[in-house]
């Protein structure tokens, strides 16, 4: 199962991961992360923008090399666009395959590109208004370690 | 019929706006003249990417736009 | 929030995972492992046994290891005991953290650690009988990256 | 009283039961001659450990176990 998207809104983890998960009788493990806006420091709500022509053929292409690079028997990879309040889930991507260490790092893998390499660009507004927020060091770092 | 430039990102907030249009063709030293000097400016970064019709170009000072094609202004990404 | 168990029944993930990811306001990021019994090559019945004296305190010092080697603001690790059926949940590792490396990392260590370090015998039944399953070499491979 | 001595995973084949008694005080030589030669060579293996009263031995040669211990023979371990 391959089921890659971009949502305006909120979505139900659970209705995502359990049919998912179902999908691949057989399997032998499923790594799933979620990431979700933070809160707690000042932030008031978060606002991600795309580019349509570019962002979903990105996923898409992203979820080949995913593919092509770990033993999958599927793939999902859910991103939110628009605003969104402190304690939504913002990001989605789960892997089920026969070992172990396919579904983690191809989890590892997407999220590392969804973070830095991918067509987002991500605001947040706090007390004195919007700051747009670029990819961290160690963003970097990360995804350098896939060559 | 014309170029029609796209901001995204940070560069909205330097360009003042999210979208222009400009007359075609659109050539690199055509598209800096018609951003204004700070978006020009934010554009030669070299983080700072170029789309024309949908395409991520690999050398963006070879930008040449035609009449209908749409140009995105790509400043770094921040998903997920 | 600090949930190790062993567990001798089936359990179901959402009611597992919901209320850890609710448990962590404030959180980034959410990773979670389920192990699944693998059909498909012939296996009727795994059974999973362990050495109460050693199982759980060893899964608890786990624990104490991945809190003092990740961030985390919460760690579950649920694992199986008994019999199981092809399909069914054997083990489910999840971390919450506020940056995704950590989460992922956490859930990667402890997966290594509960599959070939942790106090437990696995065997599966086949048309031919009942075979211990000792750890493949890519086990031991895993297990050496953390040093 | 005496030692009870435990067998785990595939070592419950090798012995042919899950656990028998054993007089105390019971060292690494007196194991040996306890369980039975096919279960003695097992447990010669690097990667076969012994716990006593709940603590896997650094060195299982120097096993002691006294009056009431538990001693338990556990072979490689496969969970997950």
């Amino acid at each position: 199962m391959r089921d890659i998207r971009l949502l305006s809104e909120p979505f139900n983890l659970g209705l995502l991961i359990g049919p998912f998960t179902h999908a691949h009788p057989g399997l032998g493990g499923v790594c799933t992360f979620v990431g979700e806006v933070r809160g707690g420091d000042g932030v008031e709500l978060l606002e991600l923008s795309h580019y349509e022509p570019l962002t979903l053929p990105g996923m898409e292409d992203l979820a080949d090399r995913a593919f092509a690079r770990f033993e999958l028997m599927g793939l999902l990879m859910v991103h939110r666009i628009g605003p969104m309040q402190p304690g939504e889930p913002i990001v989605c991507v789960s892997a089920a395959a026969l070992h172990r260490r396919d579904a983690i790092d191809a989890v590892d893998f997407c999220m590392d590109h969804l973070k830095s390499a991918s067509w987002f660009w991500k605001r947040e507004k706090r007390a004195d208004g919007w700051h747009w927020i670029e990819p961290r060091d160690s963003d970097h770092a990360d995804i350098a370690r896939w060559g | 019929m014309a170029v029609r430039i796209v901001f995204l990102g940070s560069l909205q907030d330097i360009a003042g706006r999210e979208e222009m249009e400009a007359a075609a063709p659109l050539d690199w030293a055509r598209l800096l003249e018609a951003v204004g000097p700070d978006c020009a400016a934010a554009l030669q970064l070299e983080r700072v990417h170029i789309a024309c019709a949908g395409t991520v170009l690999a050398d963006k000072v070879a930008l040449l736009a035609q009449d209908g094609d749409e140009v995105a202004l790509l400043p770094p990404v921040s998903g997920g």
